[in-house]
């Protein structure tokens, strides 16, 4: 039993209840302390995370308490190194986005006086963040996949106000449609989640037991599609996709920066370590199907992103692509691959992160999201425009940034593979190298428009980023450079983990095998 | 020799449903439901005949009873409904829909 | 049949129900013999310490005596696990009830006035009050009571009827929007008469097939006859009706919406927890004891009904305007997910208790956030009385934030979402159907899956008017004359704050909830 | 000979810290670009600063290096781990390598002085400077790493300095687009490079050059021309080679110092590099290598023929910048044989590129920024230094006799001819019309009447920029014939790339049908030039010209080309998926939803609110019920 992960949980939450309680009128103290709260989980995470050992047991800081015998569920958590990177993402946002939505629910105004967004409830604010702190943590550390469920589907209600009372124009339609989306997935995920229990027989829904326990091939299909399709809407996965920009446009720009960072990672976290573990021979089964729809996703997701005229879409459409990346890369099933889209959910999240809260601060200066409605804005606001670019430029998977490693591992791994043959899954890092060439239209077509040219009438009274702004979004530009040129301490967590899935899954890798023991 | 007592009191059964179907008026739908009861009281009694046990008798006085109950509630609400509406029509009383 | 042979009762077993009954018979001499203005005086506190009383007696038969193993009164009544923990959710449950209808302003001051008139307008001045309505609600309480207890068919027939009279009349009495009040009246008694005669007919028929009216009589019967008699057969689809049409099932639940719509709050409330919770009882008890031997036959119809019954509930919630009406529909569609639980059964008799406990487990959380609810519903006023309209309940959660959680917790509950109970109880029903879906050599073990996702899929539209109900509290701006939140009664705000409390603690902890009900479950229903 | 193997440094000079030659730069653009404007006072002398310190480490190891044996030239630097499993990031030191990193560190260090003068009225200047270390930081990197993923990390990193750069006026429209135009164009060539990447990593399991070495024939030759083909494509895309040629004459829109130091002197010379790393890919292909060649012969015509159409002097240099990088792909198609020649023609070409790109921008500060050469005229007078120095260059490019490119060129067009008569008469064609738009450029900029605008004052520029203009002509003058006498330089790079089985043999001035030929060729144009531009005025305006002059201005419609091929239908496509994502997908969705609620709508007209019909309902559902049972029953 290892206090860490459960502290770690407790934390937020409790944060999140002193916030609450706070008196009336208190909003700077309610801020004060959520930041607070959410630096004590970041430091109390990475002295965790320095005593993770990559090469020891694969779940670590193991804590388990019979929560409900009668259902044989356990509070089970403990994380390997995939959760661990990820629980690690999850913390740092936390109080980067704090500080980026420090002034969000104060209601925002334009220049002229234009009311953007009323003022709202600071605390309630600070307070669903910190809840959700506690979920994002909890839905990566959970060994039990009962547990897992519930903050897989809890998690949507405090993401779900944050949309749907703090968000755009159009947030209710959003925020419902999020909500719904992620919730009919859910319950298809719960019927399997109860139909391996029964199925197994074992009863528990302790992971690390339900490994190989399944056996029946056509019960390890209609499994892995209940979790698989409760995974892809989450990821999301073309073609059930569109309640992400929806969701991303709407909500305040730190609550799009969790949803996307954070959140969406369940999905693909939850296809690498239940969907192949559980069922090893349908997600065999299922690969090539499944890949071609990662590539679709990539492609189209991308395609589609070059038509958006509105700045979060089409952040929310790289995302898709960037998505269908880390898909392809789970399915790929070689060691390099799977590493690649782990390592993909993180530096993703700080990428697209870092691109959600710049494009945020461009728009709450401007109140519009379109595109059009800027132009020159780098004449005016120069570090503004800095900080855009190399957010945009990580989200093109320039090499020397982060998500380039995570995309070319993914891709190289594909290429290699060795799922169906020799080059079986050639021909889909191919064209997912297309994607390659798309990202610079996206990305620098929306620089070119928005940042660029003479600078537009509406745009001449910008400010620069302030202090808070540039506090915000310094750590994530530093993040982003530093592990595109020093991935390693991530891969290194993160590998062994993968390896272990991979043994789960019976999959060997000759080009690894071959490089591991050469060394 | 029972079926035909059971025929009869499947016919009256029948004409009961059949009028609370068909007629409008409270009073006359709720004497149908009487009806339906009573033709459950034949057939306890031809049933109780056929299985040589008083039970299906004994049923048919409780249901007696609960019948006299019924229409105790039953007159009573119709009569404030007549109250309020002056009408005895069960169509009109449509305030509550979709 | 030599002789008289005097009846034994075990008024032990029996003392909840007598008790509840007695008190109903002294709150009718009261109506009777005391002055006007001591009624309310006397009343309130009889029918609280009553029901408390039984509540009281409950835990110290099962404290004491522990479960009876055969039938009491003769094997009319069987006071079993499943009973007592029935009879101790319906007491709590409808002692919330009372505590609501202790409140003001929900019953009518004189029921016969007319609506309108200078009679009324007098009776309201003057204060009058129906007291009356304390003991109706005491009888229907006890009806309840009986009705999940009872061990023959007979028996059932009445209880159902003490049941269902009172609350003809309590339907009735509403003290505002008088006309849907007396039109729901009408159209549940009109109703319920017209199926309760479907439930003796079809009672009729299984007296013509098995000779007797007692429950495991009835199953005795069938182990020797045949199988496919028609008696047999109709009779049981007859009787099936009486009872779909109590718990609201499709196609039986037409009167639900109008009757829940036009009720008094309080009624409603009772009505949406006691009655379903005691109709389900008395479900399980002819479907698993008198029928048990006839599986095969009834599942695959059930099948239609539950899967009809969940579809039928959501989809036309999410139309709806009015927020009773609303809450109807979806009591519907839980009475739908019940029905997969009742389907939930296991070859070996033994291995039922798993879903027998789900089953219970269920109502317990159900019931506790429907009457949750629907306290919350009577605090949302407008000059005319409750803000039924979901359009006023537009920016309730700016106006009064506080109490918009409240309802927006119970809702998230309805919905099933996980850290509230209403996800265990959903989970639990849901785990209990695949888990007898996965026995060997069932061959409806697709089919309960199926149902599963059936279920699966109804929750999430479901969702959406959930969900429709929390967007237009939080997320719409509140209209500029909008609905007043009243000052919560003592009575009202502790109905609230338990039922507030069970949701979130079984929600966190469900282990302690889920002991009883596996307790309350272990031995089965007496047969 | 073949190339020596690749050994780790176990030494303790300057080659074991040559990563400073990167990270010097690297640190300036950092200080330069975080530091912001606090460094506006002094960013331009740190950023030279940082160059010219790099300078000196390639110069220090160029030193050391040369102090080894022959068969220790190639020394791997080990960094660290990068990609665990996949990839450790090092440095390769060997001729190659450092042959380029003195080009990109000397040229650069040059460029970079230059600059303080050309951009001393921008307000900018910092972020310029900043810019360009930024670039000097990548292309060594390109060039120093010793596996592909380092390359191909530098490979990006010029590509965003070379965006930035272009981009560097961004409030221009034009700058913005092509910069965004610029970067797009390389992507396609770099997804060729990352591909090619894909199937190296698969076939070897490695990326870096040394593991590589001597593994190579392991792999069909299927592969290795898919190899060999995909990188082309790489190559192509950086060095505007055809097809992916049209981004280069954009680029243009960019400071001059910037034209001169990437768009002419390094970076786009990176796909000639790759192509030689990549050597044993290409030897071990003959369809590849072929093809090699071809594009080179393609592109080294296409950009002659733009370059003689061209009135914006920069433009007219970039067409020959690409003509010229022809050459040197060609030579980089031949094999070893050419690898020397090629490389040798680059650093030439490297000299008088950037000399007379710094010479046009000479002139173009001198006339308020003016490029139409048709608006020049008669500077020699006015501006001597940048009259003379461009003139060295030009004599240099055009090949006479005895400067720099007539050695390095000739050598390139003599393998070509050996090893294929109508490559080699191509090359050849070439250099004929090089000698037309070059002697076109110097008549109508330097000669003639003056047209200028009324406004235009023109002066001879400060030192700081005619410096390095000098500097670099002396390198254009002297450069070809010391790399390729006595073969210097074919022997210098042996180590990296190999030998060619028979060495070719040296002239002064050679009199082969090549040299001859292409000499006569070259003075038959440059005569035909003076004849249009020396003798005859100028006119102002553009004439209409022949249907060849507006193929050529046109760009040899490469960017019509581009536009219906691509953009449009892109367009099109990009539209359609938008109109499909909204209604189709997010309409099905959305369309369930509304047939759940229109479902709902309908169905709650059932209720119809009279209690009969639900009686009825009742009544319906009991004979369903008994109905289902009797039926269930009796099966």
């Amino acid at each position: 039993m290892s206090p860490w992960l459960p502290i770690l949980m407790a934390v937020p939450v409790l944060g999140a209840v002193v916030v609450a309680l706070l008196p009336k009128g208190s909003d700077k103290l309610a801020k004060q302390v959520t930041l607070l709260v959410s630096l004590v989980v970041m430091v109390l995470t990475l002295v965790m995370a320095v005593q993770f050992s990559p090469r020891g047991d694969r779940f670590q800081f193991v804590a388990e308490y019979n929560w409900i015998p009668s259902f044989g569920v356990k509070f089970g958590v403990g994380v390997d190194g995939v959760a661990l990177v990820l629980i690690a993402l999850s913390v740092v946002l936390v109080p980067i986005v704090v500080l980026a939505s420090w002034n969000d629910a104060d209601g925002v105004k334009t220049a002229d006086g234009t009311v953007i967004a009323p003022k709202r409830s600071v605390k309630t604010y600070f307070s669903l963040l910190l809840v959700l702190e506690t979920m994002m943590i909890g839905v990566f550390a959970a060994t039990d996949i009962f547990l897992f469920y519930i903050f897989f589907e809890a998690m949507l209600i405090p993401m779900y106000f944050m949309i749907g009372s703090y968000g755009g124009a159009q947030r209710s339609y959003a925020a419902v449609k999020f909500l719904l989306y992620s919730l009919f997935g859910g319950l298809l995920m719960l019927v399997a989640v109860i139909g391996l229990y029964f199925a197994a027989g074992k009863g528990t829904f302790m992971f690390p037991e339900l490994v190989g326990a399944i056996q029946d091939p056509a019960t390890q299909k209609w499994l892995f599609a209940g979790f698989f399709i409760a995974f892809a809407i989450k990821a999301p996965l073309v073609p059930v996709h569109t309640w992400l920009p929806d969701a991303a446009a709407q909500a305040p720009a730190g609550a799009a920066v969790l949803l996307v960072g954070v959140l969406d990672k369940v999905g693909t976290f939850g296809m690498l370590r239940f969907c192949l573990e559980l069922f090893p021979e349908a997600a065999k089964a299922f690969t090539m199907p499944i890949v071609v729809l990662a590539v679709i996703s990539i492609i189209y997701g991308a395609i589609v992103a070059i038509g958006q005229t509105d700045m979060k879409r089409l952040i929310a459409y790289t995302s898709i692509s960037h998505f269908g990346f880390i898909v392809m890369g789970v399915f790929a099933m070689s060691q390099v691959a799977q590493s690649g889209a782990a390592l993909y959910m993180v530096n993703h999240g700080f990428a697209t992160g870092a691109l959600f809260l710049v494009a945020g601060f461009l728009i709450s200066r401007r109140g519009s999201p379109y595109i059009a409605d800027y132009g020159g804005v780098q004449k005016v606001a120069p570090v503004l425009a800095g900080f855009f670019l190399v957010a945009g430029l990580a989200g093109l998977s320039l090499p020397g940034l982060s998500s380039f490693v995570s995309e070319f591992m993914v891709m190289v791994g594909t290429y290699s593979s060795q799922a169906f043959g020799s080059g079986g899954l050639a021909v889909a890092a191919i064209v997912s190298a297309v994607a390659v060439i798309l990202a610079a239209v996206y990305i620098l077509w929306m620089v070119q428009r928005a940042l660029n040219g003479p600078t537009a009438e509406s745009v001449k009274g910008f400010k620069d980023l302030n202090v808070r702004e540039v506090v915000v979004l310094a750590p994530l530009v530093a993040l982003i450079i530093g592990f595109g040129f020093f991935p390693k301490p991530l891969l290194d967590v993160i590998t062994p983990s993968v390896q272990h899935t991979l043994t789960n899954v019976d999959v060997k890798n000759p080009a690894i095998a071959e490089k591991g023991a050469g060394e | 020799m029972t079926t035909q007592y059971l025929i009869l009191s499947g016919l009256i059964f029948a004409i009961g449903a059949l009028g609370v179907l068909i007629r409008r008026n409270a009073i006359v739908v709720f004497m149908c439901v009487e009806l339906m009861l009573n033709a459950c009281n034949l057939a306890f009694v031809t049933f109780a005949r056929q299985n040589g046990n008083l039970e299906g008798q004994i049923i048919a006085f409780f249901v007696m009873v609960v019948a006299a109950a019924e229409v105790v509630v039953g007159l009573a609400i119709i009569v404030t409904i007549f109250r309020t509406r002056r009408s005895a029509s069960v169509d009109d009383a449509n305030l509550l829909k979709y | 049949m030599n002789g008289f042979e005097a009846p034994t009762i075990e008024y032990g077993q029996l003392a909840p129900l007598l008790l509840v009954f007695g008190a109903a018979c002294i709150g009718v001499l009261v109506e009777a013999f005391a002055p006007r203005y001591l009624r309310k005086s006397i009343q309130v506190p009889l029918s609280l310490l009553s029901l408390i009383g039984a509540f009281a007696l409950v835990i110290v038969q099962v404290a004491r005596g522990g479960v009876p193993t055969t039938a009491s009164a003769m094997g009319a009544v069987a006071v079993d696990g499943p009973s007592l923990f029935i009879w101790g959710v319906i007491l709590v449950l409808s002692l919330g009830a009372v505590l609501m209808v202790n409140d003001d302003g929900h019953f009518v001051a004189s029921a016969a006035a007319v609506p309108g008139s200078a009679d009324e307008e007098e009776a309201e001045t003057s204060g009058g009050a129906h007291t009356e309505v304390y003991p109706l609600v005491l009888f229907a309480v006890g009806g309840m009571l009986l009705f999940a207890a009872s061990h023959d068919l007979l028996v059932m027939f009445v209880a159902l009827e003490v049941m269902s009279l009172p609350l003809y009349l309590l339907c009735g009495l509403a003290r505002r929007r008088r006309l849907l009040s007396q039109e729901a009246s009408l159209k549940y008694f009109l109703l319920g008469a017209f199926s309760s005669a479907f439930f003796l007919y079809g009672m009729a028929m299984i007296y013509g097939y098995a000779g007797t009216v007692s429950l495991p009589g009835i199953s005795q019967a069938m182990s020797t006859g045949s199988l496919m008699d028609p008696l047999l057969l109709l009779g049981f689809s007859l009787l099936g009706v009486g009872l779909l049409f109590k718990i609201g099932a499709a196609p039986f639940h037409a009167w639900k919406p109008d009757v829940y719509q036009g009720a008094p709050t309080p009624i409603t409330a009772l009505m949406a927890s006691g009655t379903l919770v005691a109709a389900m009882g008395a479900v399980l008890r002819v479907f698993w004891v008198a029928l048990g031997n006839l599986d095969w036959d009834w599942r695959p119809v059930m099948w239609v009904v539950a899967a009809l019954t969940m579809i039928v509930g959501a989809i036309l919630a999410i139309t709806q305007t009015d927020i009773k009406r609303m809450l109807a529909y979806s009591s519907i569609a839980h009475a739908g997910f019940l029905l997969i639980g009742v389907m939930a059964t296991f070859e070996a008799a033994e291995k039922n208790a798993a879903s027998l406990s789900a089953i219970l487990f269920y109502l317990l959380v159900y019931g506790f956030t429907t009457v949750g609810a629907f306290a919350v519903v009577t605090m949302v006023r407008d000059p005319g009385g409750e803000a039924g309209h979901l359009s006023r309940w537009a920016g309730l959660g700016k106006r009064s934030p506080l109490l918009a959680g409240v309802f927006a917790f119970f809702l998230l509950a309805f919905a099933g979402i996980p850290l509230t109970s209403g996800f265990f109880g959903k989970y639990a029903v849901f785990a209990a159907a695949v888990s007898s879906g996965t026995q060997t050599g069932d061959s409806m073990g697709a089919w309960m899956t199926g149902l599963v996702v059936v279920g699966v899929i109804a929750s999430a539209i479901a969702a959406f008017f959930y969900v429709r109900v929390i967007v237009l509290m939080f997320f719409s701006e509140p209209a500029a004359d909008g609905p007043t939140v009243v000052a919560p009664s003592m009575g009202t705000a502790v109905v609230i704050g338990v039922a507030l409390l069970v949701t979130v603690g079984v929600g966190l902890f469900p282990q302690p909830a889920l002991d009883i009900a596996n307790q309350a479950a272990s031995g089965l229903f007496i047969r | 000979m073949d190339p020596v193997k690749i050994t780790d440094y176990v030494g303790t000079g300057v080659i074991g810290v040559s990563w400073l030659m990167i990270a010097l730069p690297l640190l300036g653009a950092a200080i330069l670009l975080v530091l912001g404007r606090i460094t506006n006072k002094w960013g331009h002398l740190l950023g030279v600063a940082m160059s010219l310190a790099s300078f000196v480490v390639a110069v220090l190891g160029f030193v050391e290096l040369l102090g080894l044996s022959e068969d220790a030239r190639r020394q791997a630097v080990h960094l660290y781990e990068f990609i665990p499993g996949m990839v450790d990031m090092g440095l390769l030191i060997d001729p190659l390598s450092l042959s380029f990193a003195l080009l990109i560190t000397g040229v650069g260090s040059l460029i970079h002085i230059y600059s303080i003068g050309y951009m001393s009225h921008d307000p900018d200047r910092r972020r310029f400077f900043a810019y360009l270390n930024l670039f000097v930081a990548a292309m060594l990197l390109l060039v120093l790493s010793d596996n592909y993923v380092g390359l191909f990390i530098g490979w990006e990193g010029v590509g965003l300095a070379s965006y930035l750069l272009i981009g560097f006026w961004q409030f221009k429209p034009s700058a913005a687009v092509a910069a965004k135009k610029a970067f797009i164009v390389n992507r396609v060539g770099d997804f060729g490079l990352l591909v090619g990447m894909f199937i190296i990593w698969t076939s070897f399991g490695t990326l870096a050059f040394g593991d590589l070495q001597g593994k190579v024939g392991e792999a069909s030759s299927g592969t290795l021309t898919a190899i060999g083909l995909l990188l082309l494509l790489g190559a192509c895309g950086k060095s505007a080679q055809l097809p992916l040629q049209s981004w280069l004459l954009d680029a243009m829109e960019g400071p001059t110092p910037v034209s001169a130091l990437i768009h002419a002197a390094t970076m786009v010379t990176a796909g000639v590099y790759l192509v030689v790393r990549s050597g044993a890919f290409f030897e071990a292909s003959s369809t590849a290598s072929l093809v090699v060649t071809i594009v080179g012969v393609a592109t080294l015509l296409a950009g002659a023929i733009i370059g003689c159409a061209k009135d914006d002097i920069k433009k007219g240099l970039a067409g020959s910048t690409m003509s010229q990088i022809g050459y040197m792909m060609l030579g980089a198609g031949l094999g070893p044989a050419g690898y020397a020649f090629a490389i040798a023609h680059l650093i030439a070409h490297g000299f008088f590129k950037a000399d007379m790109f710094l010479g046009a921008g000479s002139v173009m500060h001198a006339m308020n920024d003016e490029v139409d050469m048709r608006k020049y005229g008669g500077l020699r007078k006015l501006m001597p230094i940048t009259f003379a120095t461009f003139m060295v260059g030009y004599l240099a490019i055009i090949g006479f006799p005895f400067l720099s490119g007539f050695y390095t060129k000739d050598g390139i067009m003599e393998t070509a001819m050996e090893h294929g008569q109508w490559m080699g008469w191509l090359a050849v064609l070439g250099a004929g019309i090089t000698g037309f738009y070059m002697s076109r450029m110097i008549f109508m900029t330097f000669f003639g009447e003056k047209r200028w605008d009324k406004d235009a004052h023109p002066h001879e520029s400060p030192s700081v920029m005619t410096v390095p203009l000098i500097l670099l002509s002396l390198g254009s003058i002297g450069l070809g014939y010391y790399l390729i006498s006595d073969n210097r330089f074919m022997k210098f790079l042996a180590p990296a790339v190999g030998l060619p089985e028979r060495l070719p043999e040296f002239h002064l001035f050679s009199t082969t049908t090549v040299g001859l030929s292409s000499l006569a060729l070259v003075a038959l144009g440059a005569g035909f030039a003076w004849y249009k531009y020396g003798k005859s005025e100028v006119p102002v305006l553009a004439p209409r010209g022949s249907f060849l002059t507006v193929f050529a201005r046109r760009d040899l419609y490469g960017d019509a080309l581009n536009e219906s091929l691509f953009m449009r239908p892109g367009q099109w496509l990009t539209r359609i998926a938008v109109f499909f994502d909204n209604r189709g997908v997010d309409g099905l969705v959305n369309g369930l939803a509304a047939a759940i609620g229109g479902t709902s709508g309908r169905m709650r007209r059932l209720q119809t609110g009279f209690a009969r019909t639900y009686a009825l309902s009742i009544l319906f559902g009991a004979a369903l019920l008994a109905g289902a049972l009797l039926l269930v029953g009796n099966i």
